[in-house]
């Protein structure tokens, strides 16, 4: 059974990551599992500086989903260089940094400290506003979108870049080829899609933030066709991810034109949740006598 | 050991109008928990309620986990059905625990309400030289009386509408119950509502004595990993179900 | 108690109505409720020639979610008026018909037609493609939303305009004030989100037509964010609809600043669920000491 | 009469290895039910699943409705663990139901599999003088045999497997049964899946005797609202729920 996909240069021996903010450090599931069954970490997105993310409450559920507004906490480049990576290290599985900033300058310190370090990967994290313009999202301008790609590439020529695009737009083809165009390896969708709760009692906001991410089970079909159209119309390779739980939810991401996925809120659901969908995609290929995943990628059957 | 695993319901019954005590009996091996900790449940088998619920244990007999729980929401509505045999998955033990007493103190324990389901397995492990102040809003709300009795410490009850007990918030009586006997030395170890939480602290704070409150947040993952349930500390944000539930009454900015 | 709230000139007894393509054409829910109950029902899209429809499976359920791809089957404008108006008619509640055209000249005759007939107001099913555009559908794009509403506007100066606002846009505030500016009398979102569900074992999608309209309480805190958002944006009425299934739900979108509410497959869930909603408001209020369903609108308590 | 009511579980038990007969007593006055008319079931009290699921009702007694239902998918799933006493909301009756034969020809009904379930309570309207033609894939997928038995008239049991009854498809039988006695003038009913109705409905054809086919579709509301059944017919779409689930034969484009 061959379940290695690859994302750009990067081979992966099996196309099940996790996705970014939703498996610490990988410390925390060493309880439940071995992180090297998978075929990549995304790490929590790393900022240049520290950051110490919102007040609480930082979450709460929804209908087959939850919201999060946990403000990008994370320990910072050099923290992380000095205190996290060397750890993630010991598993035997690819490691990719989703990373932020307020500005292109900030993304690029970061991607060439991390390219330096060796880390497999760099996934550019979209959804945060670009100072310079005013506060509007990377993600949801096709122009700054195309300029950050480009830097990024620029300064880390042979590094593995993804693209993790935003749900918040009309067309999601055009910001897939904006960032092929742009020189990213590969996209990855969706992020969290921008929510709000209220408690009728008590006339708030159920998040101190007022608004949140909406992820799991809840988004999985917006995802899925997001992910379809992207498929569509770019080359790279697509990541995808939003409401996988399963190893069923993830052969719909595949065949949807997905080369790879990520597991965010599932792991929440089921710890092990990422190593049962590795396991999971192997039975169903054996079952249906198919010798390697990549033989289902984009195998959608539309009339 | 194995943080997640399968249990089997052996008993769910109510134990009042509200509140329901589950007895389970994991289907493997698990990690011995200290009281203090807490157990990530599902609730139901359905994607909603999509994430698991923290509870505290109650109290653990050789091959069975308790718990004491309250109808707050769908998940603990959908508890409250639980059929015994069925099969639920749970993560646990998760968190901090109570810290023992320091030597030369002698563990004061505070309860509101529910907060008994936390305390009650840590007064289990405690010499009978301990005492548990246990506060309701009235008569009705007290929860496991039968068992606090068993526990053959000092045991003072009060209740909000003087149904029950001594008259008045449980709070006064912390304070009073310091007041009364200031040569011992308290460790304090409370658990109830927040309000009560931060009353108590500002008690015991008034009486120069160290003590630990155990604190709620909504989770998601219960492990440490969505840093969903943060709390503010005196050294930033912490992770009530990693760093916490249990934390010093210094380190908490209200 | 005072339920009543304004939608433009049109006074609503309540703020409870239905969303349209979920209550037909009123007649199927009289085994259920007395329809006179509610604020208003919101008619089935009606296009100038009968519509046909998508072939078969056309919805399929998904996670506290269901897709539809009904494909605007509906009997076309004449024989709405003739069969299914008079019958609508014998309700006391307001009648609002949803309309939807492949280009303005369509939605302009259609709605003269209704305003002819005496309805009480016109919602502007604005997830139609442009074919004047290129297909772009007219709720995407703010140039051709703001030349539609003008022209119908001019076509009906007395009729009350409501523009349904499709959710698949980046700054849901622009296309509130695109609408509002052009003389829309009220704003209604959110329609339902592109969406597509996979048979992993057939490889086929679960709708005949691949992607479809994701509705239901999936989409609910995704619609209560664009109905927040668009309430500070707008001075003009905002209706809140997705994935409402009771009053806490409907409190929640008034919070938020809806100035009413529309239930689409609530009703399918439980099809007494709005005349339900109208009586659990009432209690709520009731209950609250609140007199006035108008006192909580847009009540949310932010920091 | 109320078409929407609050039902109790009586019984909810396996009769094989994947079917189910659920026995609900309605809590208020409801229609009675015609043979071929469905109920919309709450599978259970959770948004996950949201919608109500379709099932025919296999018998009614005088104060209690039956289902007899295969476990399928995670509605199904969840359905089979309702206990005896829970409350489910139902919808219903729903759709057409089974017409009368017309006057000289006689009943010949053909059930697949599950599809007894739809076709049993018209068998029970009928006089004894109608044929029933019972196929399944193998021997054990036959289900309420002992009660089909008691309806007193022909059966004629077929497996695909040649494991019971004649061997074979039930569709080769309904053919061989036509040939078999051309004099004879009949009206068919069938109930069970999709490529069995085709071809039974061919056979019809061939035969040139009139018949009706229940049909399934993936359904919403159940009652006509959302227009998701549609199915095509010589007129266009129509509503399996409100237009069916019974149609003759002759109006469906395969
Ligand atoms: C460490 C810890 C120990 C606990 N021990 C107990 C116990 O022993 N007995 C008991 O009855 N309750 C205990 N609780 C509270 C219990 O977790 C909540 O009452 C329960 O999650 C409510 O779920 P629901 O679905 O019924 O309510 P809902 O209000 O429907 O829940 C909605 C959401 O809010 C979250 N939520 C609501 N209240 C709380 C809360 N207080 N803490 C965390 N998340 C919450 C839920 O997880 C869920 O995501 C504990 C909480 C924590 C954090
Ligand atoms: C008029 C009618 C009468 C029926 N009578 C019976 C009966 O007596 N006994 C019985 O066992 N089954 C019957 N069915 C089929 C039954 O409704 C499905 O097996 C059931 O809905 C599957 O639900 P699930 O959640 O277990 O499966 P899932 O596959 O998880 O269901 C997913 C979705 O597909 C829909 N769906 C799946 N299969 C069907 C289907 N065949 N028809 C309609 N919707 C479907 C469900 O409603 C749901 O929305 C009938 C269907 C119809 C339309
Ligand atoms: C608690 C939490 C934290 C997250 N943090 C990040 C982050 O730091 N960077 C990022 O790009 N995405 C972040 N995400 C988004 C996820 O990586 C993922 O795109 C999204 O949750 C959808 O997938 P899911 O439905 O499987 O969770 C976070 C999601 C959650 C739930
Ligand atoms: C079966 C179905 C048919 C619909 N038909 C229409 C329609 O004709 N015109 C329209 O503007 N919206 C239509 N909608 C969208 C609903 O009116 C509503 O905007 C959406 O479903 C979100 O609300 P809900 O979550 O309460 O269903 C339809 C929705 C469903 C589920
Ligand atoms: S609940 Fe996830 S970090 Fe605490
Ligand atoms: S199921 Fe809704 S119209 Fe038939």
């Amino acid at each position: 059974m061959d379940l290695s996909v690859s994302i750009g240069r990067l081979n992966l021996k099996n196309p099940v990551m996790t996705a970014s903010g939703t498996f610490g450090y990988g410390e925390e599931y060493t309880d439940f599992m071995d992180p090297s069954v998978l075929g990549g970490i995304i790490v929590k997105g790393i900022s240049l500086k520290p950051m110490e993310g919102n007040p609480p409450p930082r979450i709460c559920e929804t209908p087959c989903g939850m919201l999060n507004a946990i403000g990008l906490q994370n320990v910072g480049l050099k923290n992380f260089l000095k205190e996290k990576l060397p750890y993630l290290r010991k598993f035997e599985t690819k490691i990719i940094v989703n990373i932020l900033g307020k500005s292109i300058q900030e993304y690029v310190k970061i991607a060439k400290a991390l390219d330096g370090a060796g880390v497999d990967g760099i996934e550019l994290n979209v959804s945060c506003p670009n100072v310079k313009k005013g506060g509007i999202t990377f993600g949801t301008d096709q122009r700054s979108l195309s300029q950050l790609i480009n830097s990024v590439r620029q300064a880390v020529p042979s590094a593995t870049i993804i693209t993790k695009l935003s749900p918040n737009v009309s067309s999601i083809p055009d910001f897939a080829k904006t960032a092929e165009d742009a020189g990213s390896d590969a996209i990855s969708l969706i992020n969290t899609i921008p929510a709000l709760a209220i408690d009728p009692e008590t006339w708030k906001p159920r998040l101190a933030n007022v608004t949140g991410g909406l992820s799991g089970p809840a988004i999985k079909p917006i995802a899925l066709r997001m992910v379809w159209e992207a498929a569509q119309a770019v080359q790279i390779p697509v990541i995808g991810v939003g409401g996988i739980l399963n190893s069923s939810d993830a052969v719909e991401f595949l065949l949807a034109g997905a080369s790879a996925v990520q597991v965010g809120t599932g792991n929440f659901v089921n710890p092990r949740a990422t190593s049962e969908i590795v396991e999971g995609l192997s039975a169903y290929l054996q079952r249906k006598n198919i010798h390697s995943v990549s033989a289902i990628i984009g195998k959608l059957k539309t009339p | 050991m194995h943080k997640l695993f399968t249990a089997r319901v052996i008993e769910n019954r109510p134990v009042n109008h509200k509140n329901y005590l589950l007895t389970a009996q994991p289907l493997a091996a698990t990690a011995a928990p200290l009281p203090g900790q807490f157990y990530m449940i599902e609730t139901a088998r359905s994607l909603d309620p999509l994430l698991k619920r923290p509870f505290s244990y109650f109290r653990r007999t050789p091959d069975t986990l308790q718990f004491l729980y309250a109808l707050k929401g769908k998940g603990t509505a959908l508890m409250s059905t639980l059929a015994t045999g069925q099969e639920i998955r749970v993560i646990g033990p998760l968190g901090t625990g109570y810290p023992p007493p320091p030597k030369g103190t002698a563990p004061l324990l505070v309860a509101g309400g529910l907060g008994i389901a936390s305390l009650f397995s840590f007064a289990e492990t405690l010499s009978k030289k301990l005492c548990l102040l246990y506060g309701a809003r009235c008569r009705s709300d007290f929860l496991m009386l039968d068992e606090v009795d068993k526990l053959g410490c000092e045991v003072v009850t009060c209740t909000d509408d003087f149904s029950f007990g001594k008259g008045g918030k449980v709070t006064d009586v912390v304070s009073d119950f310091l007041s009364s006997s200031p040569k011992k030395r308290y460790t304090l170890y409370a658990c109830g509502p927040l309000p009560m939480l931060a009353a108590v602290s500002d008690t015991a704070r008034r009486h120069k004595i160290r003590g630990f409150v155990s604190l709620e947040e909504n989770m998601a993952c219960g492990f440490g990993a969505c840093l969903g349930c943060a709390v503010r500390t005196v050294r930033g944000y912490k992770r009530v179900c990693k760093e916490g539930p249990v934390f010093p009454i210094e380190e908490i900015v209200w």
